[in-house]
């Protein structure tokens, strides 16, 4: 496969020919935050926290999605983006009921670690307190939508790897829900397999295991990424 | 179907003509204010006095919307305005030099003669429901002409020189976009026309349609024949039930005359057109939203590239124009690029349609060159104001901005608006008196944007609900100096950072009022307006 | 474009299409597009023109129809503001609030037909009698400000108009 | 709880302060002049409010204290429940074994306010510590920072963290 060379932050990177500006950049330890990409499931290119500045393109562009270019010059933390993915991260605090001290997956949560990145000490925009609802009827898991951020990483690894699309999201804007079956009731979707990828894929504490109490919704998501490569491997 | 029986059919149809015409216009706005029982009283009228050289025909929109219902009587090119059904009969007298009831308007007055009708040319004067009044207006003609005497390259350099830009309103070069599609490889192209009109105050699209609907069937073929494509979508709102009717009925008759179809011209070039009908979501407008909602999605965006033109539709080669850019097809195949080229202003070539409306004397549809000044539209052909005087004209909907009076000699082209910061936008021009509040008109767009998010990305999503809470706690006197500057950064951030369109411009009517009324914004942080009025 | 499909078994759980001649208009819609999970827009079109709102049951069938995810279909009707999920009054009236319907008064209009009906838009009467909307633009610019009473487009509407036309509705026993 | 955690760094602090507001010291009235002020909790009752405009008014330095102060946190888990009311009857008259009433003693319970504030929505705030509770080491770091006067910055997993 062709290589590819360009520069992020200065530094010059060497990538495959195909690659986004995400895996190269990874490959090489620069870190870009993101939220809705998921390792093993296609990208969408959602959450916009890892937007990048490319030299001579009017409009910043998504890493996940953007295909490295021979002799680009990325640069990935600009005052800027910092300042943008700053008031991203405020936008979905205020958006639902985030409340660290008694969630399940303090201490493990993606959106916990990217306020932390880019140093938000306080949320500058009014909360909006929505009312969501808690949905335990399954037997082994639960979802909150309180602490949703609706990155659909849920709906595209039931999808894409599970391969059953209990989930899906319904109703639009700041309205929207991920849903499982005709939202019914978790417990009573009868497409679900309880396979638990979701749960292994949920960034926040959303969807948990029931019975996990604070800090203790600990898990693995690379596995998605090790299930995806061993079928692709599969001989 | 060859270019002989197409000849004998224009030819039957104007041998049809009677010396006198009564038009009467039948298009949505004058269907609302009686137009259908007008038009079947008017013919009744015509029977009674038993003059087989009177004919009356159902048309398209004549532009004066606000005055409707409309009648033109030809020759003489009589307009009559507000024609209630009992005029009829004395509209028929009329013409044997009797008084007719109805109030008579100007067709010499600006609203009209400042026009200039490409897109337009057949509104008003045939018959929309009927393929051969089209014909016989030398329609599919140019479609002939492509088939049989140009290569698809040369129809799309034709396009190209002619500077055609994209209607629906970023003004990408049209010739542009057609050659890239051209140029991508695919078992299958389609070519999509975007009828989506959603943009709250315009109605270009509807209009063309349901006045002239085969030359965007027409322009559509041209396009097909250009790229490569066989399969057509029109995607129409559902608030479009006579648009989409219209369409249906033109479809099927140019497929019974082998128009559309396989072998079309026996050249061929086989193309079929299914239309597809929203289900009201204003970011279907967006083209790859648009493309998953006739995919049977939800209508969401997706990062742009790949774009459209390379993966589109079931990931091939997919050309999307506006209806309004089809529509201009036609007519530069038949004059050539050149003539094309020497209408409008420097770098936006042709004219354009307007739906002029809100707080002015003649609300209606107007075509006009690119480069005439806001002042003409708004103050020669809408006769401005009718109290008070011109506050804004707000352009491109909840994607645009307001442009303030002080800017009223702006011309109208792609750059001049962006300039002044809104855009040309589909066609919609909606003035604002002194009476209006700007902030109320920002919260307005607001709350379109904010219900419209498909909340996909979250600077669109949570930003719009955001900017909206904030322009409430302004416009209750609770916000601060603060604020306002946090508004603004808020802005900038959902513009430079949202996935698609409608995010990236919905700040615009805050940014541009900010902009232009800052005063407003800062009266009401004052605590200078006690009362809350307008929107809910 | 998706291969066609053969038509499915109609499983258990979804409505026995037998008896209503509804389904079988609705079957014809579904066969003429070959079961294609692509047409799934137009089939929820025809399903709520058919029974006047798409019921989770409907749902169900239309999935089961067109082989594609309850979820999927449940997420792209609740997507469309077009479609509805419970049942429409007998009557409707719909204020269209365009930016030119708003700039001449549309806001007016909307406020006096709640207050006539006690009901907030996007609500039905209690008594089920008339269901109370709102629409982004009719493209009716020209006429502004439109309201729709009954599929009927009107324009150049007044608050005391609506007023007028929305008791004139109560009091008749249609 | 958290703040004794700093055991011996405690003496250290003493020597340079002068600690003369707190809600166990029997201080009845907020100083005028204060240098630094500790806002712990949410803004979430008249008293709570009328108290800290004092706060401000009279503080050179005000450090939104702990997750409470900052985002309304637990406290504020009524909000989407929106205002008070149903609850308070909920919960004192309907589900109440004796003497069901409305909690209604003027002067004595501060009625709660429609909705729970973090405090830099009610006022101005300079510094946030996030934290619940905020670590003794985190404590200790802020309080050396604005001990040594210029300006505070707090930043990383060890320092800003919610919950």
């Amino acid at each position: 496969m062709a290589a590819r060379t360009f520069t992020i932050n200065d530094q010059l990177i060497s990538a495959r020919e195909g690659e986004t500006i995400l895996q190269a950049a990874r490959e090489h330890g620069i870190s870009i935050p993101t939220l809705c990409h998921l390792d093993g499931v296609s990208s969408v290119g959602a959450c916009r926290l890892c937007l990048v500045e490319i030299e001579g393109s009017r409009v910043l562009r998504p890493a996940c999605v953007t295909p490295v270019v021979e002799e680009m010059i990325v640069r990935t933390d600009t005052e800027r983006l910092r300042e943008y993915r700053r008031m991203i991260i405020e936008l979905l605090f205020a958006e639902r009921n985030h409340v660290c001290a008694v969630c399940v997956a303090n201490g493990h949560c993606e959106l916990q670690d990217l306020a932390i990145a880019v140093g938000m000490d306080h949320v500058r925009f009014d909360y909006a307190f929505p009312r969501c609802d808690v949905d335990i009827s399954h037997p082994l898991f639960g979802i909150d939508h309180n602490r949703c951020v609706l990155c659909t990483r849920c709906v595209r690894v039931c999808d894409e790897v599970e391969g059953v699309h209990t989930w899906d999201v319904a109703g639009r804007g700041a309205d929207a829900r991920v849903i499982t079956d005709m939202r019914q009731p978790w417990g009573e979707a009868r497409s679900c397999t309880s396979c638990g990828k979701c749960v292994l894929a949920c960034p926040t504490g959303a969807i948990f295991r029931r019975g996990a109490t604070v800090g203790e919704m600990e898990r693995d998501r690379h596995k998605i990424a090790y299930i995806v490569a061993a079928r692709e491997q599969r001989w | 179907m060859d270019i002989s029986e197409l000849l004998a059919i224009a030819e039957h149809e104007n041998a049809l003509r009677r010396p006198i015409g009564i038009r009467c216009c039948t298009a949505l706005g004058c269907q609302s204010a009686g137009a259908l029982s007008l038009k079947q009283r008017l013919e009744e009228a015509v029977a009674e006095v038993d003059r087989t050289d009177i004919e009356v025909i159902g048309v398209g929109c004549m532009g004066l919307c606000g005055h409707g219902p409309l009648v033109q009587v030809d020759p003489h090119g009589v307009l009559y305005e507000h024609v209630r059904a009992a005029d009829a009969p004395s509209i028929v007298a009329a013409l044997d030099g009797g008084e007719a009831t109805a109030p008579q308007g100007d067709p010499q007055h600006p609203f009209f003669t400042l026009q200039k009708r490409i897109v337009l040319e057949n509104s008003g004067m045939i018959d929309p429901e009927r393929i051969e009044s089209y014909i016989a207006a030398g329609g599919y003609q140019a479609l002939y002409h492509v088939l049989h005497d140009m290569t698809p390259a040369e129809v799309i350099d034709v396009v190209t020189r002619s500077g055609l830009r994209g209607r629906g309103g970023a003004g990408y070069p049209t010739g542009l976009k057609w050659a890239t599609v051209a140029k991508s490889h695919g078992d299958r192209k389609y070519v999509v026309c975007n009828a989506d009109e959603g943009d709250p105050g315009a109605f270009m699209d509807r209009s063309i349609i349901e006045s002239d609907p085969h030359k965007v069937l027409e322009g559509m073929a041209i396009a097909a024949y250009a790229v490569g494509a066989d399969q057509g979508y029109v995607y129409v709102r559902a608030e479009y039930p006579l648009a989409i009717q219209r369409l249906q009925r033109a479809i099927a008759q140019a497929r019974r005359l082998g128009l559309l179809g396989a072998q079309i011209f026996d050249a061929g070039f086989t193309f079929r057109v299914d239309i597809r009908v929203g289900a009201g979501a204003f970011v279907c407008g967006e083209e790859t939203a648009l493309m998953a909602s006739i995919e049977g999605r939800r209508g969401q965006p997706r990062p742009r590239p790949p774009y459209p033109a390379e993966s589109g539709l079931w990931g091939r080669p997919t050309l999307i124009n506006n209806v309004e850019t089809f529509a201009n097809i036609p007519p530069i195949i038949r004059n050539g690029a050149e003539w094309f080229a020497a209408i409008g202003a420097e770098t936006s070539k042709g004219t354009k349609v307007f739906a002029l409306t809100g707080k002015i004397r003649h609300t209606g549809l107007i075509e006009v060159p690119m480069g005439v000044t806001l002042r003409q539209i708004v103050e020669d052909m809408g006769g401005g104001v009718p109290e008070g005087r011109v506050k804004a004209v707000q352009t491109g909907g909840p994607s645009g901005g307001c442009i303030p009076a002080a800017l009223l000699d702006t011309p109208v082209d792609y750059e001049s608006l962006q300039r002044v910061g809104s855009i040309m936008g589909s066609g919609g021009m909606v003035v604002m008196d002194d009476a209006t509040n700007m902030v109320d008109v920002a919260h307005f767009y607001m709350e379109f944007c904010k219900d419209e998010s498909c909340g996909k990305c979250i600077p669109c999503r949570a930003g719009t609900a955001q900017m909206l809470h904030m322009l409430d706690l302004i416009r209750s006197g609770q916000a601060t100096a603060a604020d306002l500057a946090q508004l603004e950064q808020l802005c900038l951030m959902v513009k430079e950072t949202s996935l698609c369109g409608l995010g990236q411009s919905a700040p615009n009517p805050v940014l541009s009022t900010m902009k232009y009324f800052r005063e407003e914004y800062e009266a009401l942080v004052r605590g200078e307006r006690s009362e809350v009025r307008g929107q809910r | 474009m998706a291969a066609p499909r053969a038509q499915p078994p109609v499983s258990e759980q979804t409505p026995h299409p037998s008896g209503d001649n509804r389904f079988k208009l609705l079957e014809a819609t579904m066969k003429k597009h070959q079961y294609r999970p692509d047409a799934l827009i137009e089939v929820l079109h025809r399903a709520q023109e058919l029974f006047g709102y798409l019921s989770t049951d409907l749902l169900l069938y239309i999935a089961h129809s067109l082989h594609l995810p309850p979820s999927r279909v449940y997420g792209v009707a609740t997507f469309y503001h077009f479609f509805s999920l419970a049942p429409k009054g007998e009557h409707s009236c719909v204020v269209c609030l365009g930016t030119a319907c708003y700039v001449r008064g549309a806001a007016a209009i909307l406020a006096a037909a709640e207050q006539t009906l006690g009901v907030r838009a996007g609500h039905t009467t209690p008594d089920g009698r008339l269901s109370l909307e709102t629409a982004r633009c009719l493209g009716a610019c020209g006429i502004a400000p439109t309201v729709v009473f009954d599929g009927t487009v009107t324009g150049h509407q007044t608050p005391e108009q609506v007023q007028v036309w929305l008791e004139r509705l109560r009091e008749k026993d249609l | 709880m958290s703040f004794l955690d700093l055991d011996e760094w405690l003496f250290e602090l003493a020597q340079h302060i002068d600690l003369v507001y707190s809600p166990l010291a029997d201080v009845k009235e907020y100083p005028e002049h204060v240098d630094v002020a500790l806002v712990e909790g949410a803004v979430a009752n008249e008293d709570n409010l009328r108290l800290i405009r004092q706060v401000r008014e009279r503080t050179r330095i005000l450090i939104a204290f702990g997750d409470c102060a900052v985002t309304g946190n637990v406290t504020a888990l009524r909000n989407p429940l929106g205002d008070p009311a149903p609850l308070l009857h909920a919960i004192y008259v309907e589900r109440a074994d004796v003497g069901s009433c409305m909690p209604h003693t003027p002067g004595i319970i501060p009625p709660l306010l429609d909705r729970v504030q973090p405090v830099h929505k009610v006022v101005p705030v300079d510094v946030y510590l996030p934290g619940c509770p905020p670590p003794a080491s985190r404590i200790r770091a802020l309080l050396e920072q604005t001990l040594a006067g210029g300006a505070i910055h707090l930043a990383g997993r060890d320092m800003i963290k919610f919950g």
